[in-house]
């Protein structure tokens, strides 16, 4: 991690590559994200915090289109993202995490990671079923590119144990590797720290950062730790019962006097 | 082009020209109906209660029926075998809960529904290991006499058999409304984690669940046996209510109902009419295929409700 | 295949090129890394070097620099050795753990201008006392991760380096060639800095004739081939892991494998499987000590089984390993523990494939080393040191003593000094301290004969037993001989003790602070149910001292049974609140009770143990490992122990 | 207690991939696969015919079974439908097709049976679980009745069987009566042989991991990209693969004619089910593991209690044999749900470890 008296990052940020447009999503009348607009610029990290039920979670599911807003468009990279199909979102180059941990539990970290790596593999069933020539030259490539993700994170030492065994720390860790292992341009992290202890999360902030600084990549992130949102993140987008409240930089939201009325939950009299 | 013609244009004329015939069918149809009704009622018990897929309960027909004719063949009066049977079905549940369900607490629906296949082949071996396997007649003194209702051949056992049926589901609705083992299992079925938290132990209530649908299935077994005898072929009868909870809903008690009639009413229906069409006997697979048009159009029922998927 | 002395191979540089010609597709270095053991064949290791020395010399290093190395035991540093030299420089291998003013100082003495470090850890280190390193110009990493943001324009990365290097190859045909051509058996090879007990580290410097000389000539008498495979876990810069893993790698040809990191040494052992092993005494035992705790959670047939046929080992193992008759049904039942146990036990411990094994540092248990030997381990203890360029006294094969240190080795002469110390001459023979001539006149004398320090003597088969530091051999007001570190050692054969240090020099009695080691005593404590917080709290608990004190008592016991050492018995004891730690300075990095500064800083406990009192209150500060301190208050109890009268003690036995 | 394994350290990924990564292993296997192929040389004919080429095929048939749920966690009762096709396919093919070689026609059925399969496994998009259960039942009833009514299928012999016409295989005759035992086991060894080694190099590739990730997770797997109804009906249609060639085998090498009784839910799809359960869901070897005691469970229940002087009618041997089967299958799934694979699994941990625990 880059200490604190040089330049935060070697990154820029760049464009718009993704643009939330008056989304609106409702489940059988339950209002879950009113009308939310927002951008997200290439290569920067921006966190959504917001109190239980804010939507935070939906914003992401509609962003990779595990949800489809009834009202609204999310553009990323020039294409429409709200109507597409779930896969088609890895395929896009989005990768994600899950709230609670979504790892393969049958499997061992290793090949967690690998699946993760499924998308860049092409070669079809009659070479699988041989697993020899081809096939198994592209398997070990990828077998390399998966051992630098789990050398990047520091999980040599569980790299062939069954994911359903680790201590939770280390699963949302694998988890992260799953999604690095796609090599995506935006990745979206649902609670990347939550009931983790404070040295895990430490780790976490520091992968976090790694990552963007390291690949580039976009990273767009939902968490309750308001220091580590302040600390890692360009910008901040604040949701609360489904509306959008605020967006800006750590500061400015810090000042936002709605914010501070509705979630901070500072008084300021 | 005869097929065509023979599945999509003869069927509709016959029914036209003989609509009493067509009216009839629906009658044997909603009689047999009933019974899948009566068995898919079993299923839906467990389901709601404990999420737990009883493939068994075809099984505990089988088994219900068969010791009740065991016992009456050894000379035990009706209304005792009755009882005895009843009992049984109760011991059934206590050993069901005591060496097999509290042993896989917290394990994934498709073990559940594996271990119930084993159950399935216990039950349907030990019932036959006791009291044989060759069919049996079952006399329970249900009359059988045909009779007419204007140009409509009906018959009093379907009538009975049908009242019968209702009798249960008008004995099970009292039950689940105005008793408080009754409400308790409600409250398990609305949500799990809320019923248990307010202390009604899980242990009660799979006995209770399992006693319903052991007495459930007796009744089943009892009017089915009556109405084609005792036998093996039982277990397999009831895998019909498969595609009854199917279209019904799993955790719906009026979609077993209703599932069971259409299934019951379908199959007679399309034997009748369309069986010539395909060469006969596609009441073996009609009930199936229909489900499985179902569960590709409406995979959660008729009366069951859309899951939203969270992540 | 041995290498010819005669072809003017007198330079690690020129045997590198020998092995690339002669054994070129053989493997050289391994390293166990994403996953799997990285291999370089000799005439790929032999490409790196050359990409490195280039690289280093388009950096402007220049002949007799001193490149400084530090970091874990990585191929790419040991090649940052052969490179150093080829292009005339000298390596100054420096401890990877060492702290930044340890590492300062040695910088600093040995004048480096070029360091090669490891990884964004010791470049931190190396940055944080630059500005006091005036000489240090160019650091070069060899692992970029987290590396990116550091703009410092002396920082290299390796990988650039050498690529910088080929470029200079390529631009200067016949540099290379030259260069190597330039060095001589007599030039200076390494500077090893010898972590002292006291005063400040010196630089020992040795030769290249110094090192091939004494690698191979042990390498022949031990019949060590190119076939050979060993991990190199310990401290670079420590002599002996320069000699196994340089200087007789290089002259046999053998591979060396690295570790994926100090955690995962255990397992990696298991999966190299070494056939040639070094270990200080400390690893095997506590390798003993996890089999031995492992054993006991078997079940009990198992326990059973594993007991009976140990017993079988140890009557007759010893004897089949040195080819001694033995009765032909003892031979069956060897034959089937060997199935049962002892196969499995290699194999579990990785040493299946193992013929020569080493210990050395300090003495080995006589049960521990008896232990290794009986499962058909051909384990040895040798005597060395850094002056020697290790080699001084090796046990020879069939003809082990668990009490002596074996017979000089090849081309070594002993002789004991009038005084008891041990002196050796030998080819291995340091050229000097580098910038303190004093105390090279100290230890050498000006015909070439060494001060060890060591107080021995050579028995009538010619074999060299090992008393004490001459230094540390002290007496009691009574003048019974006290030899502390054989007290120690004796106590720290128990497997519940991990550290000992004993008092006794001109006081009236011995007396003794212990050290429980944590993992055996806290896994007793666990099958008897004993819930305990940490080390302080477990040391505390009164029937953590009476398994100790039956430990002492023991001892005693055996201290009784001879004339000499029976007044010298352990009169009181007690368990220390803490673990001595390096740390805290009170070990050295290589693991030695820095006696002075335990003396100094438990004075009052000192005091309580010659006093009558039967405990001590004390307050302490630990530093942990990452520079956080901490007091902790402990109330220690001190125990009286048996003590055995010697008449006593024979008339039982 | 066997193994050796320090020392056998993996230089490159393609070795430490390996099915079999420990030498002693790779040599245990071999040497199973050896004896397997000398089997002729000293089993009867009774031995052959009646158990050892039915385990094979039963194997191969719980192979497809757990490629599918065991793999890739779609529940599937229509097992002995995908075999029925298979071995009427392969009845039509070699009495249609003059001159076409019987391996050929045995791995085209299989293909019959994978699109079939591929039909089926479609509601697996929108349904799991015991509704998928429901679907296969479908499948299930609806091709043996259709093979039951329609003439066609069985080219409108009056018995209403199908029987294995004679066919050569390297001059030596293979199907038919006239088939020795020992050629058609040597036949069903191979395919079980190849089909196991395919089989795994599947499950342990891309696409073994997306089939693993669709059962564990397949919302997650979704979002990862893995497309599901490619992924499923790959499933189904593999799955179905191993069912059809052994459903052809079935009747081509063991039984030699058969009706669709043969393929009914209690003959091949609930035994095929318990199979994998007992052996282990998700695993290979445990497929085979878990046929060869299904296979032999009815064989000791015939042979035993005579040998004890008991004498127990065929009926009563068939009961205890469900309340046997039933009762193993709910002790697997309290006490070891991943089955005898898991067992063997630990075993070969305590040896590799002994004599320690850990």
């Amino acid at each position: 991690m880059p200490d604190g008296t040089q330049p935060p990052t070697g990154r820029v940020v760049g464009d718009v590559i993704m643009k939330v447009e008056n989304v609106s999503l409702s489940f059988g009348g339950v209002r879950a994200l009113d009308n939310v607009s927002f951008d997200v610029r290439e290569h920067e990290i921006l966190a959504i915090i917001g109190p239980n039920g804010a939507g935070k979670s939906s914003m992401l599911n509609c962003i990779n289109g595990f949800y489809h807003p009834q009202e609204g468009a999310i553009t990323y990279k020039g294409k429409r993202r709200d109507t597409a199909k779930t896969f088609e979102a890895a395929e896009e180059g989005i990768a994600r995490t899950f709230q609670n941990i979504a790892l393969f539990k049958g499997m061992s970290t290793l090949d967690n990671i690998m699946t993760g790596r499924g998308l860049k593999m092409k070669k079809n069933l009659l070479w699988q079923a041989l697993y020899y020539g081809p096939a198994l030259k592209e398997e070990l490539e990828h077998r390399a590119k998966a051992e630098e993700v789990i050398d990047f994170l520091e999980i040599e030492a569980i790299r062939k144990t069954p994911v359903g065994r680790l201590p939770y720390g280390l699963q949302k860790r694998v988890e992260l590797g799953r999604a690095l292992a796609a090599e995506p341009d935006l990745l979206l992290l649902d609670e990347p720290m939550a009931g983790m202890n404070h040295e895990e999360k430490e780790d976490m902030v520091r992968y976090i950062l790694d990552v963007n600084d390291e690949f580039g990549t976009t990273i767009v992130l939902i968490e309750h730790d308001m220091s580590v949102v302040m600390d890692i993140s360009d910008r901040v987008v604040v949701l609360d019962y489904g509306k959008k409240l605020a967006d800006g930089t750590p500061d400015e939201v810090k000042r936002n006097q709605d914010v501070i009325d509705a979630y901070l939950g500072v008084s300021h009299d | 082009m005869d097929f065509l013609q023979a599945v999509f244009v003869t069927p509709f004329v016959e029914i036209w020209e003989s609509p009493f015939f067509f009216i009839e069918l629906v009658l044997v149809g909603l009689s047999t109906g009933v019974l899948y009704s009566l068995v898919a009622l079993g299923f839906v018990l467990i389901f709601k209660a404990s999420g737990m897929f009883n493939f068994a309960q075809g099984a505990m027909v089988l088994f219900a029926a068969l010791t009740l004719v065991g016992l009456m063949e050894h000379g035990v009066p009706l209304w005792a075998a009755l009882i005895l049977s009843m009992a049984v079905m109760v011991v059934l549940a206590f050993v069901v809960e005591r060496l097999m369900l509290r042993y896989l607490v917290n394990q994934e629906g498709l073990i559940l529904f594996m271990a119930t296949i084993g159950l399935n082949f216990i039950l349907e071996g030990t019932g036959q290991l006791f009291w044989g396997s060759d069919v049996k007649r079952l006399e329970i003194g249900i009359p059988d006499k045909p009779f007419d209702l204007g140009p409509i051949l009906l018959n009093t056992f379907d009538v009975t058999a049908a009242f019968i049926g209702a009798a249960l589901v008008v004995s099970l609705a009292i039950f689940f409304q105005k008793t408080p083992m009754g409400r308790a299992l409600r409250a398990v079925a609305d949500d799990h984690q809320a019923a248990l938290s307010v202390g009604i132990p899980l242990k009660t209530i799979w006995i209770a669940v399992w006693t319903i649908a052991g007495i459930v299935a007796l009744v089943a077994g009892i009017v089915w046996g009556a109405k084609s005898g005792v036998q093996f072929s039982l277990s397999l009868i009831a895998l019909k209510a498969l595609p009854v909870l199917i279209l019904g809903g799993f955790t719906s008690v009026p979609g077993a109902i209703v599932g069971g009639l259409i299934i019951g009413v379908g199959e007679k229906v399309a034997e009748g009419f369309w069986g010539p069409a395909f060469g006969g006997a596609i009441e073996n697979w009609f009930a199936y295929m229909l489900a499985l048009a179902f569960l590709v159009f409406r995979p959660q029922g008729l009366f069951g409700e859309k899951i939203i998927e969270r992540v | 295949m041995s290498v010819d002395t005669a072809t003017g191979l007198d330079t690690f540089p020129r045997l590198l090129a020998l092995n690339a010609r002669i054994r070129g597709g053989k493997p050289a270095s391994r390293e166990k890394d994403y996953g799997i053991w990285q291999t370089w064949t000799w005439a790929e290791v032999a490409e790196e070097v050359r990409a490195l020395a280039c690289g280093l010399a388009a950096l402007g290093f220049r002949r007799g620099d001193r490149l400084a190395i530090i970091g874990d035991n990585r191929p790419h540093l040991y090649w940052a050795m052969p490179a150093a030299q080829a292009v005339g420089g000298v390596p100054v291998p420096v401890y990877q753990d060492s702290v930044a003013e340890e590492m300062q100082y040695v910088l600093e003495h040995a004048e480096c201008r070029f360091a090669l470090v490891e990884n964004q850890e010791q470049v931190d280190k190396l940055l944080e006392i630059k500005d006091r390193l005036p000489a240090l110009e160019t650091v070069i990493y060899h692992f970029p991760r987290g590396m990116r943001h550091y703009t410092q324009p002396f920082l290299h990365l390796y990988a650039k380096v050498q690529e910088q290097g080929r470029e200079f190859d390529a631009a200067h045909a016949g540099f290379y060639e030259a260069e190597v051509a330039k060095g001589a058996g007599a030039d200076l090879a390494v500077m090893l800095y010898t972590s002292g007990t006291t005063g400040r580290p010196k630089g020992v410097m040795l030769s290249f004739d110094n090192i091939i000389q004494t690698a191979r000539n042990a390498a022949q008498w031990e019949g060590l081939t190119e076939d050979d495979e060993m991990l190199a876990y310990l401290p670079m810069a420590w002599v002996g892991d320069h000699i196994f893993s340089v200087g007789q790698a290089y002259t046999t040809g053998f591979c060396v494998a690295c570790p994926e990191s100090a955690e995962t040494v255990l397992q990696d052992l298991r999966e190299i499987g070494p056939t040639y092993f070094f270990a200080p005494p400390r690893i095997f035992e506590n390798i003993l000590t996890t089999v031995m705790i492992r054993i006991e959670d078997a079940a009990s047939w198992k326990q059973r089984m594993f007991h009976y046929f140990m017993a079988v080992a140890g009557r007759v193992g010893g004897d089949i390993l040195d080819g001694k008759p033995v009765p032909f049904l003892d031979r069956v039942k060897y034959k089937l523990g060997e199935f049962l146990v002892y196969g499995p036990l290699k194999n579990v411990l990785g040493l299946t494939r193992m013929h020569l094994g080493y210990t050395a540092g300090e003495a080995i248990g006589p049960d521990i080393f008896d232990f290794y030997r009986s499962l058909g381990l051909n384990l040895k203890q040798l005597y060395g040191s850094t002056e020697a360029s290790v080699f001084i006294t090796i046990q020879p094969n069939g003809d082990i003593r668990s009490d002596s240190v074996g017979v000089p080795a090849p081309g070594v002469e002993i002789r004991v000094a009038d005084n008891g110390e041990v002196m050796f001459k030998s080819p291995g023979v340091f050229q000097a301290y580098y910038k303190n001539d004093a105390a090279t006149a100290e230890t050498k004398t000006p015909d070439g004969w060494v001060h060890t320090g060591d107080a021995g003597f050579l028995d009538a088969d010619g074999h060299l037993k090992i008393i004490d530091r001459a230094k540390d051999v002290g007496r009691l007001t009574d003048g019974t001989l006290f030899a502390p570190k054989y007290l120690e050692n004796k106590l720290k054969f128990f497997p519940f003790v991990s550290e000992a240090v004993t008092f006794g020099n001109g006081r009236d009695y011995v007396a003794a602070f212990i050290n429980m080691d944590l993992e055996a005593v806290g896994n007793w404590a666990e099958r008897r149910g004993l819930a305990y917080t940490g080390y302080t709290d477990l040391a505390g608990r009164p029937e953590v001292l009476e398994l100790i004190a039956d430990c002492v008592d023991k001892v005693n016991a055996d201290l009784a049974q001879d004339d000499k050492l029976a007044g010298s018995q352990i009169r009181r004891f007690l368990i220390l609140h803490k673990e001595l730690d390096a740390d805290d300075g009170e070990l050295t990095r290589t693991r030695k009770v820095r006696r002075t500064v335990v003396a100094e800083r438990y004075g009052d406990l000192i005091a309580a143990l010659y006093s009558d009192r039967d405990h001590c209150e004390v307050t302490a500060t630990v530093t942990f490992e990452d520079g956080r301190t901490d007091t902790i208050h402990a109330d220690l109890k001190i125990r009286d122990a048996k003590v055995v009268p010697p008449g006593a003690a024979r008339a039982a036995a | 207690m066997f193994y050796r394994e320090a020392g056998q350290f993996k230089t490159t990924y393609a070795d430490d991939q390996a099915v079999f990564p420990i030498l002693q292993d790779k040599i245990a296997v071999l040497a199973v696969i050896a004896v397997a192929y000398s089997v002729p040389l000293f089993a009867n004919e009774y031995w052959l015919q009646a158990i050892l080429i039915q385990f094979l095929v039963f194997a191969l048939m719980a192979i497809g079974l757990n490629i599918l749920m065991g793999y890739a966690g779609q529940v599937s009762l229509g097992t002995g439908a995908f075999a029925a096709v298979g071995a009427y396919a392969c009845y039509k093919l070699t009495t249609n097709i003059e001159g076409l070689n019987v391996i050929v026609a045995i791995l085209l059925s299989g293909g019959f049976a994978a699109a079939v399969g591929i039909v089926f496994g479609l509601p697996s998009l929108r349904i799991k679980g015991f509704y998928l259960a429901v679907a296969t039942l479908a499948a299930q009833f609806f091709i043996l009745w259709l093979f039951n009514k329609v003439g066609w299928f069985y080219n409108d012999n009056p018995s209403g069987t199908i029987t294995a016409p004679p066919r050569e295989l390297f001059g030596v005759q293979i199907t038919g009566p006239a088939a020795t035992p020992e050629a058609r086991y040597i036949v069903c060894l191979t395919f079980l042989i190849v089909g196991a080694w395919i089989a795994k190099n599947l499950a342990r590739g891309r696409i073994g991991r997306s089939w693993m990730a669709i059962r564990d997770m397949d919302i997650a797997a979704e979002i990862i990209g893995i497309r599901p109804l490619r992924t499923k009906l790959l499933a189904f249609a593999i799955s179905s693969f191993y069912c059809g060639v052994a459903g052809a085998l079935m009747v081509f090498c063991w039984l030699g004619s058969a009706e669709t009784e043969a393929f009914d839910l209690a003959a091949v799809s609930f035994p095929v089910l318990f199979m994998i359960i007992i052996g282990g869901l998700g695993s290979i070897g445990g497929s085979i593991l878990g046929a060869a005691f299904i296979v032999l469970v009815p064989i000791f229940l015939t042979n035993f209690p005579p040998m004890i002087g008991l004498e127990i009618s065929t009926a009563l041997q068939k009961h205890f044999e469900e309340i046997i089967f039933g009762a193993m299958i709910v002790i697997f799934l309290i006490v070891e749900p991943e089955g005898v694979a898991r067992l063997w699994q630990i075993l070969r941990e305590k040896l590799r470890k002994w004599p320690f625990p850990y």
